[in-house]
């Protein structure tokens, strides 16, 4: 499933002029407030007609001005997740949540109603009308409307901004499974590095109306200059790991690469199973002798690859682990201190709890047109 | 009460024909109400204006104008009075048909505004949600307008019933006055008025029309606010 | 501008005069010393209106009956009421009709009519719709024509029934069916056959201007009835000559 | 053209009024029209809904027995006309000012319901939010509700203004039709068909009437769109 | 300036019981979607009447049903960030900024236009109606539309929830300072436990529209057991300090307190006032001796005070550092591993790059009535 965007728009003042393509399943639209990051959702979901450029989802085109093609809204089979919920005032909550369904063919439609209500904690809103509904709650059942109309692409403008982190870490992992064993594609715009972190498999950077970078999460997340200047401590690295082992005793997994062995608390991967893990460089202690007798379990040996301290106190570390590219950001009088220059034999030193609970790569097959096969949720 | 209620079997007529004649003219006026109102505030084409002050004519007009110019386009030997009656075998003259399409049409700009102010009320996003949700524009139109502008529909219907338990001048010139056929209750009023003495009648017709007109009006009221309950907003 | 009825002599007259009044009107303006001002409505409503007070001082009724209604009340100067018009009544039909009828005791006029409507005014309120009835009643041929009449609001709306060909045929006045070339007469109902047809004339018991005499005066004037017998109406009232 | 404007000075005086007697009745109903709305949409009383009804009373009845009502309830021996007059000077009978009320109370039910509609589409918790922000009710009532509910104002008022150009069976029979002080348009052309060879003076008096109208509709018009753009929505 | 709250309050199905009463400068309301957060603030605000109860606020009744006092909403002088912005459709951004200055006197103005407009970036989009504003725009005029009403009193709800870190950064040292430069009383609701735990001087956590637990922020973050478990990497331990020195050529601050010395990048501070510094619980490495060559520039020495592993694969170890309270969450692996037991001497090691800029105490003197002295901001 590919997603291929090349439009440009005016907005009043405003001009979108984004070219951005991703094979990714789960597409980050991240970027500042006012970036057209809803705009181009919008595009995409065929809210707004673009003055010209073409759209391409999964082999289908959905617009292209080119050749006077415009798929209308209601034949697009997209679920969107507004950023202001826009329920059905005058249906109950459980009405709006029907009502995408309806118009689904019954061999199309995928989700269990009672599954995803009791996932979103909505089973004693169902009779309400939405008008009484609190922020959060409104927003939920949104992403329910949403997904119970089993779409063939899902549009989230930041579904999970008015919710609490108890509910976001109940709902993440039903998206991360959405993305993750059935095929459908999802974009997925969100302020928080975190959530674009743990839930992208790639990213598109929006800046006034541009794509500022596209690609992979874990490249787009390791060039820190990418992104502002108050998400760099979110960045880092990621790495594909493998699941070696799981003592039991203590519920920790051990995970390899050829940078070294780490070991994660709470993480249910079965050994051989590939894992993603997002090293934040904010995250990394950088120690020129490995250190002894403390609490953090994970410490990779490496060598410095380079320093970037362009920004005021902080030095940007980046050391080589045997060939994979690990991310510190520690104070420049550290560095300083420390004597670190390229070239130096170093230990990155990461405790462990702050690994998320990452990409997990055991997804369904990916088998030809999606039409056809598509995997089940719940 | 039994002087009120003691009437000639031609008042009895009266009242039985105005009701029909009122909620003939109001539900028949009903889905063009709509169209015209939905054309109004959304379309954009050429001779929108026209339409709009085409519809707003009967206003405009002295009633008696209007029935003259129903006469000659609706009746009998009018161009589009005898297309009806050969092609669709529909006639109006002289019928309470006739009075209804009077009634009709003068409450049509009344029904047609307040539909429309409804339908510009609307938030098109909402519409625009329902379409992303798999709904056609028809299917919008079912599920999310109509029940959006339920208020000004409810509105209009009233509006077009009351107005047509009290319309008589296009009416009267357009169908005239046949006792069981097109006398309505604001005809045999008139003519109550006409004769010297004719007050009491007149008034016990009145209090009638009042009545019935109130009934509906109550009617529309509740109905508005269990359709108002629906949306339980804050 | 409250004052009209200082300045100027108010008449209020039955609608179906206004084209005859008004050029009686304009002829009299030398004889008055000023045109008067003329209210059409319906005879009805006028004298409702001079019941309530209006500044009227004179009221051309279409009938008897409204006229009666004032002077009941003492609302008109009794010694000024004139039988001042009269008029006739006529059964009309489209300009293209074939129908030719004598009207007599017993005509077949329901036979006429055939499936169509006869219009006429509104036989109980409007008077010519009353004329029209009770010539109808002693001519015989009422009962069998009531289900099939059209009452119109007044004698205009039942002229334009016939003449737009809704209905086949109609009574109307003798001045109505005059002047409308797509309607033809086919017959006179005989005087005999109704009550009088009288327009009165009377001044109110409130007029205060001086020159409301002059004005009714004028009105029965030999140029006054030379301009209503133009309009098709007879004139009722002698000549007062100056 | 010259055929049109041919007028007499009467007729000239018919025209002048009565756009003069619509822009009064429309500029003096709209204050308790506001009200009335406000009371209707959000009120809780008691008997609101004869408040309501009395609103739509002028729409019910025939025209005639409002024109009748009003010319015993207001007329020089009417009790609220002799205490008008009495108290204040305020002479409505036989004036172009009782023309005006005439169409005023003719109009008042459209106006109502007009810009009750609008008021009842309001966002009371906008309302609130400029509560929040130091507005009293009356300042609430004059930055943000009166704002949001013009589309409903000046529908209000153009249906007013079009129905005063088109009344008369109330009007004439209240104020009767004395040229120059009360004989306006919609009087003229009745006048007119009342006797032969007056179709021609009533077409013309016709199409004047529909042009002011049809002026003052699409002044409405352009004045609706400016206001709804002014709400910038997407 | 207090706030005293002791409500009761069906809404449907729902009913809220709220007692607490708090004494800070920036109080947050803390609990899950759908706990009543923005009820109780609408009940502050007097956009409800509550059933039955007592609001004070300040020394001013603003409601009392046993008297029967209830202030009208225009008389309170609050400016209330809605959850849902609530612009004014009719009006610019301009006019909806001017809107609640216009009912000042301009004797009790303060905050200028210009300011508040260049902090929160909307200077372009004055001339703008607010129905075509991007939802981050929304909130932002919406945040200068009530700061500029020169509220007494402010109600926040998720006032930052739809904006991006990079303006998050900007706007929250400008609610510092109002918290500190001025005496109005803030309450904020926030789902962001490191919002709040940066802002808050004190927190209430609404649970069903019940009051679990409220006090201090020190007192209710330290208490990881009150937050929710996704809340708890954010709790950790928050110190008074004093700041001592300053290194210009890394920018660096030092502040000290009993616990010993830290190093602070980035923080403006003059010598000798006093700061806030919030330590979370996630970011301590605990060592059993003093390491050595390593980036974080912290190491506090102290003494295992307790250990709580409840929950799991981690352990919550607190450790006296001369008499203050420092909180380290550490795998339970790791515990074994070193041993840890109440009374070990160990070493809390910190990165400095961790730290909030904190709460700083330099504010005007609370001086009696805050009508008659109130501090000017801008
Ligand atoms: N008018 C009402 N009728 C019935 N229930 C209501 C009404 N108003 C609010 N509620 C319910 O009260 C509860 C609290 O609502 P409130 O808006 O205060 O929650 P909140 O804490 O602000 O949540 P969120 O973080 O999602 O905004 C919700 O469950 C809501 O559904
Ligand atoms: N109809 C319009 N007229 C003028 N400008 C517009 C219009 N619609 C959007 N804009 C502008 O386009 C820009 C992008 O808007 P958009 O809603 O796509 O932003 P966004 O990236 O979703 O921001 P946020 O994160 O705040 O929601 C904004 O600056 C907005 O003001
Ligand atoms: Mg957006
Ligand atoms: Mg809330």
């Amino acid at each position: 499933m590919s997603l291929s965007v090349d439009i440009r728009h005016r907005l009043g003042a405003f001009s979108l002029d984004a070219v951005f393509e991703t094979g990714g399943r789960l597409t980050a639209l991240f970027g500042p407030s006012g970036s057209g990051k809803t705009s181009l959702v919008n595009l995409i979901g065929g809210l707004l007609r673009p003055d010209e450029g073409r759209i391409v989802a999964g082999g289908r085109v959905l617009v292209d001005t080119g050749t006077g093609v415009f798929v209308p809204k209601h034949k697009r089979r997209i679920g969107y997740v507004f950023q202001d919920a826009r329920l059905f005032p005058h249906m109950t909550v459980g009405q709006n949540l029907r009502y995408g369904r309806f118009f689904t063919p019954a061999s199309e439609r995928y989700g269990d109603m009672d599954g995803v209500v009791e996932l979103l904690g909505i089973g004693h809103l169902l009779d309400r009308k939405p008008g009484s509904l609190s922020g959060g709650e409104k927003q939920r059942v949104a992403i329910g409307r949403a997904l119970l109309a089993s779409p063939r692409l899902i549009l989230m403008d930041e579904p999970l901004a008015s919710l609490d982190e108890q509910r976001k870490a109940e709902i993440l992992p039903y998206i991360e499974r959405l993305r993750d064993e059935t095929k459908i594609p999802i974009v997925y715009v969100s302020h928080s590095a975190a959530e674009v972190a743990r839930l992208a498999t790639d990213i598109a950077v929006l800046d006034n109306g541009r794509v500022a970078a596209a690609g992979p999460t874990s490249e787009i997340l390791q060039r820190l200059d990418l992104l502002p200047a108050e998400e760099r401590s979110e960045g880092g690295a990621v790495l594909e790991m493998r699941a070696t082992g799981r003592d039991e005793t203590f519920g920790m997994t051990t995970l390899a690469s050829p940078a070294g062995e780490i070991h994660v608390a709470g993480l249910e991967a079965t050994p051989g199973s590939t894992v993603r893990v997002r090293i934040r460089a904010r995250d990394v202690i950088v120690a020129t002798e490995r250190p002894r007798g403390i609490s953090a379990l994970n410490i990779l040996p490496g060598r410095i690859a380079g320093i970037a301290s362009g920004n005021g106190h902080f030095a940007d570390v980046t050391i080589d682990c045997n060939g994979e590219a690990v991310s510190a950001r520690i104070t420049r009088q550290s560095a300083e201190m420390l004597g670190l220059a390229p070239g130096l034999p170093v230990f990155a030193v990461v405790k462990s709890v702050t690994f998320d609970r990452a990409n997990t790569a055991k997804t369904v097959p990916f088998a030809g047109d999606d039409r056809n096969a598509r995997g089940r949720v719940e | 009460m039994q002087w009120l209620l003691d009437l000639t079997p031609d008042e009895w007529n009266a009242v039985r024909l105005s009701i029909r004649v009122a909620t003939v003219a109001m539900v028949f006026s009903l889905p063009p109400g709509i169209l015209i109102a939905l054309l109004l505030a959304r379309g954009k084409f050429w001779g929108k204006s026209v339409l709009n002050g085409l519809v707003h004519l009967p206003l405009i007009l002295p009633p008696v104008v209007t029935g003259y110019l129903l006469l000659i386009t609706f009746g009998k030997r009018g161009p589009v009075g005898a297309f009806l009656d050969q092609y669709f075998g529909i006639v109006f003259s002289f019928r309470w048909t006739g009075a209804a399409l009077a009634c009709g049409v003068m409450a049509f700009p009344l029904m047609v505004r307040a539909i429309r102010l409804s339908v510009e009320a609307v938030d098109r996003r909402l519409e625009a949600a329902a379409g992303t949700l798999g709904a056609n524009p028809l299917w919008v139109f079912g599920t999310i307008t109509l029940p959006l502008i339920l208020p000004g529909i409810i509105a209009g219907m009233i509006l077009c019933f009351a107005k047509a338990m009290g319309e008589f001048g296009a009416t009267i010139t357009f169908v005239s006055n046949i006792p069981g056929e097109t006398q309505t209750l604001p005809s045999a009023i008139y003519t109550f008025t006409q004769v010297p003495g004719g007050d009491e009648g007149a008034l016990r017709l009145t209090i009638i029309s009042i009545i019935i007109a109130m009934a509906a009006l109550v009617a529309s009221e509740v109905l508005a606010r269990r359709v108002g309950k629906r949306l339980d907003v804050e | 501008s409250g004052a009209v009825a200082q300045e100027k002599v108010t008449v209020f007259a039955a609608a179906s005069l206004k084209n005859a009044l008004d050029a009686v009107n304009t002829a009299c303006e030398a004889d008055v010393g000023e045109q008067a001002t003329v209210s059409y409505a319906a005879s009805s409503a006028l004298a409702k209106q001079i019941e309530e007070g209006a500044p009227a001082d004179v009221f051309m009724s279409a009938d008897l009956d409204w006229m009666k209604y004032l002077s009941d009340k003492n609302l008109i100067k009794a010694d000024t009421e004139t039988k001042l018009l009269g008029n006739s009544i006529v059964l009309v039909a489209p300009a293209d009709s074939k129908i030719e009828a004598k009207i007599e005791k017993g005509f077949d006029l329901a036979g006429l009519l055939g499936d169509g409507r006869l219009a006429m005014a509104n036989v109980d309120a409007v008077p010519a719709g009353k004329y029209g009835k009770a010539s109808l009643e002693s001519l015989g041929a009422w009962a069998s024509v009531e289900g099939k009449v059209a009452q119109a609001e007044n004698v205009r709306a039942a002229l334009a029934l016939v003449s737009t060909g809704e209905a086949p045929l109609g009574i109307v006045y003798k001045t109505d069916a005059a002047a409308d070339p797509k309607v033809k007469v086919v017959g006179t109902f005989p005087e005999d056959t109704h009550p009088p047809i009288v327009y009165p004339v009377a001044q109110t018991a409130d007029s205060k201007d001086d020159d409301t005499p002059a004005f009714l005066k004028c009105l029965q004037s030999a140029k006054a009835k030379e301009l209503f017998e133009a309009q098709g109406f007879t004139v009722l009232a002698p000549v007062v000559s100056n």
